[in-house]
């Protein structure tokens, strides 16, 4: 992956945000507050306004420009949660150029820490970790067995997706879905929903 | 949708613009987002900061003001603020006693207050917080989130506002925010829905003869749902949980019947006539109490009802004068 | 029909009691009906009296206490209450100043108080009166009843309330009285009906895209209904009228953006970015703002735009302190 | 007309009262605020609960004292507006025991002026007037014709009804139907129609 197909694959992100928009409002007014969708567009639409700025940048900064941009405007607890994982990711890449599988691999770990960090959350909690942490522990697997990035990448978001159905099955403990205690159960988490989308427009640049 | 508004994207703005026209002698607003200072700003006090996402009115920027809050931070529409909006805030109000940010208890308001605090201490700001969690609905368990934040947050603005208008230090200010979240809680009800201006559905659908008990105040479902029934004994079914928190037995209380946005006054005062009795009944005195839309979910129909419980330093940080376009005492 | 009530016939009865129980610092009620008064009297002073029907709430129980009314009068929800009750009022509050009844417009309350003034100038008591007719929206004709009473009530009760507790006689309270009502107009608009609780139904029907311009405080229909529209259009309409009415041009006015009763105050807000703009724009100059729920109707969702024309006897009286439960300055 | 008879009619009043305090109500929900027949009911209720302290009274302190039990109860327009009507005609009869239809015609006539001068109303205004007056100069007619209180106290009621129908076709300028203007045409005042039901009570004891 180099500059290029990181800017595209933000594109992507933000063309993805704006298209799920409803989809994961809905999700989110089901358990939620109702507003995730709205958040992340408002995230990612920010992004796009800043995209000449972005463009200059080297591709670490790009990554990291982006986690601050969603940490300014996402608001709720996507947005410093995102924005961490952008950031932290951002800062591992720092100097690089072209990344390797085994790059992203590493900046993925990274961000996912930063999020368990910052939300004090674990797997198994209903959130975007749900996704994030099958997504990793899937593509690792494969890339070690295979070595083949399609392959591993493949891997990565059927665990993803995997994840966001595990999530339906289970009651939330984190988030605003908490609440709901029993009743959160049969309905899946907007945010592992969300890093799903974000992750297929990664994986479409690999 | 049918809304007095102009445009959903503009809700949050014109919302902030318009309280602001209203009320120039209480209110300046940053030029950086929807961030509300006092415009007389006092100095050489302990300044306190609050918000959380809109739709929460008069909250927050209703009670900044004399002897409440220094500062409020308004996100979108049930959205907390982000860093840089409660970091402008914090840095327009900081002086040198200190700023201590009143949090209610979502992992979104956690987090965006905790990264402005960051931002803040790295330019030598002394900040400290509180988070409020008063809502009895939501289990306070060490695997969860803990309870919510929601009306009893006022009385930590009154009272911590009032402590630090008397010159008390962060500390101080701190602890007595603190023993006010340690002796508030709160559960609300429901029987209509609001929705979130942008998102233009409910938050949740209810039938004619259906309540939603244990609601938040971010339009979210409650804990369970119910058959409607009279208002007194909704009100029984919201003490109970509340009286068997903490003991309140033989303790004088303040009370707040929180209006949830779109409840007639009238059904507020019936629902008061209720707590009133069942209080009484317990030999609980109520020292004062509070009738009104303090912390609302945009236009939800439902009310919450919060008991503090009081000793002789807060009753006496209540009874400060407080002077916001909100709330004056 | 959803509400937080008990029994439709007890709505009143409980909502005062509620009322009262909430407030005793400020208000008292008396045994014989839904009348209530100030719990601290004043002597040597005018009295001032105030009411009419249920579903105005805060109005106009809340506007009871130190400033402001010495009495107010709670009829069956939208009903004027009856001679006898006023008259239990009077007498309450009657002292050597006499008293001043501040009437909103209605064929029924105007009946209503005047039999009470007669029964109580039948004991010798000195009753003046005051009738308000704020609304624009109903033509001021010889051949009509008029202007109705709605918002601008709680000027009047303000304004005349300083100057009785001033110690101004009563000659001086009625004219000033008059003169806030003669400077003050209001007109409204809903997008969400009300109901009286015992009738279980509401006054009129809307589709989603209707609203009804020119309602009163009854519940009514307006004087028309349009397809809605955004909001600073709506107020662009009200002002309109409003300002057609009386000579605003290079004067300085108070502003009240009143709440119907559901309307959320983020709505409320965004009216008063647009009325603070459009005053500004024809150089009239705000002295003060109110946005809020001064004089509901139940659970209507609608609002009202109410503009005093101020001078410096007004402005100072609207200055002195209120201290009520709904009203403080 | 004797003492028992308006008791009974009385009674008559308080069963149309209750009966019709829905339609009455609907009546006003339309061009009112819907609160004309609970009003009335209440007064009645009243009148109902008092009904045995009233029995004991001779006839026109029973007239004047249900009079004054409407003043009390019932409130809003109509609450002094029927007040004063009994009240007056209850003055007007003093003394008398036994009414002949004369009396009633004469007492109804000094109700109808205590209604004018506390509404400040005249016919065609779309009041109760509007079925008192016709009512009234029907009967007149009738009685001054024929001499048969049967017939004139159907004339009276025919006339009141149609002066019902009328009020539909008119512009209210009193009350709170005025505020609709043009709007309130089509629809009949809820007080014209409570005055018919009255009189059909009254009528039917003659
Ligand atoms: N503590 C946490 N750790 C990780 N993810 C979390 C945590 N809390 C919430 N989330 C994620 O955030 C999502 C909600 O985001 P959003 O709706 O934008 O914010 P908010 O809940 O403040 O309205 C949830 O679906 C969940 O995936
Ligand atoms: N000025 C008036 N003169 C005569 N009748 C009137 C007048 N104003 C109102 N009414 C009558 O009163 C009726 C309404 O009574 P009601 O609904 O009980 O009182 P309110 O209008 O105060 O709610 C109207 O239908 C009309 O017949
Ligand atoms: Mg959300
Ligand atoms: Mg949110
Ligand atoms: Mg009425
Ligand atoms: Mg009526």
């Amino acid at each position: 992956m180099n500059k290029e197909n990181i800017i595209l694959a933000i594109d992507k992100m933000t063309d993805a945000m704006e298209s799920q928009k409803e989809f994961l409002t809905e999700l989110d007014i089901v358990i939620g507050d109702g507003d995730h969708g709205i958040n992340m567009a408002r995230g990612f639409g920010e992004i796009k306004k800043k995209r000449d700025l972005l463009t200059v940048m080297d591709a670490a900064d790009i990554i990291k420009n982006v986690g601050m941009i969603l940490v300014a405007t996402v608001g709720g607890a996507s947005g410093p949660l995102y924005g961490t994982a952008f950031m932290k990711a951002g800062t591992f890449l720092k100097g690089k150029e072209e990344l390797s599988f085994q790059d992203f691999l590493e900046a993925f770990q990274s961000a996912i820490e930063g999020v368990m960090a910052r939300g004090k959350a674990v797997e198994g909690e209903k959130t975007m970790l749900d996704a994030m942490l099958p997504a990793k522990r899937a593509m690792e697997k494969e890339w070690q067995l295979t070595g083949d990035v399609k392959k591993s990448v493949e891997a990565g978001l059927a665990a993803a997706k995997e994840g966001v159905e595990y999530t339906k099955t289970i009651i939330a403990t984190k988030g605003r879905a908490s609440y709901l205690g029993e009743r959160s159960i049969g309905h899946q988490d907007p945010g592992a929903t969300s890093f799903t989308f974000l992750l297929e427009a990664i994986a479409s640049q690999m | 949708m049918k809304k007095f508004i102009n445009d959903v994207a503009q809700v949050e703005n014109e919302m902030i613009l318009g309280l602001v026209k209203a009320y120039p002698q209480y209110l300046r607003k940053l030029d950086c987002g929807n961030v509300v200072v006092r415009s007389d700003r006092k100095e050489n006090k302990v300044a306190l900061i609050s918000g959380g996402g809109s739709g929460h009115e008069p909250a927050h920027a209703g009670y900044v003001g004399t002897g409440m809050l220094d500062a409020a931070v308004a996100g979108a529409v049930f959205t907390s603020p982000t860093p840089d909006q409660v970091y402008e805030g914090i840095k327009a109000i900081a002086g040198d006693a200190g700023v201590l940010m009143v949090i209610k208890n979502y992992t979104g308001d956690v987090m965006n207050f905790e990264m402005a605090a960051e931002m803040a201490e790295a330019d030598g700001i002394l900040v400290k917080q509180v988070v409020v969690n008063d809502d009895v609905a939501v289990k306070d368990s060490l695997y969860t989130v803990g309870r919510r934040g929601v009306a009893g947050t006022v009385f930590v603005h009154k009272i911590a506002g009032a402590a630090a208008e008397k010159g008390e230090d962060i500390h101080k200010v701190q602890a007595v925010a603190q023993k006010v979240i340690d002796n508030v809680r709160t559960m609300g009800a429901a029987i209509r829905p609001c929705m979130v201006p942008a998102a233009g559905k409910p938050g949740f659908e209810l039938a004619e003869d259906e309540m939603e008990v244990g609601i938040g105040i971010h339009g979210e479902p409650g804990t369970h749902r119910e058959k409607i029934r009279p208002a007194d004994e909704i009100v029984d079914l919201l003490l109970e949980k509340i009286l068997a928190d903490i003991d309140y037995s033989e303790s004088e209380v303040a009370v707040m019947v929180n209006g949830a946005g779109s409840t007639p006054l009238m059904e507020l005062f019936i629902i008061n006539n209720r707590v009133s009795d069942v209080l009484k009944e317990k030999g609980i005195s109520v020292y004062k109490t509070y009738v009104g839309e303090y912390m609302t979910s945009i236009e939800m129909e439902g009310f919450s009802i919060s008991l503090l419980k009081l000793d002789a330093e807060l009753k006496s940080l209540l009874d400060e004068k407080a002077d916001t376009p909100a709330f004056k005492a």
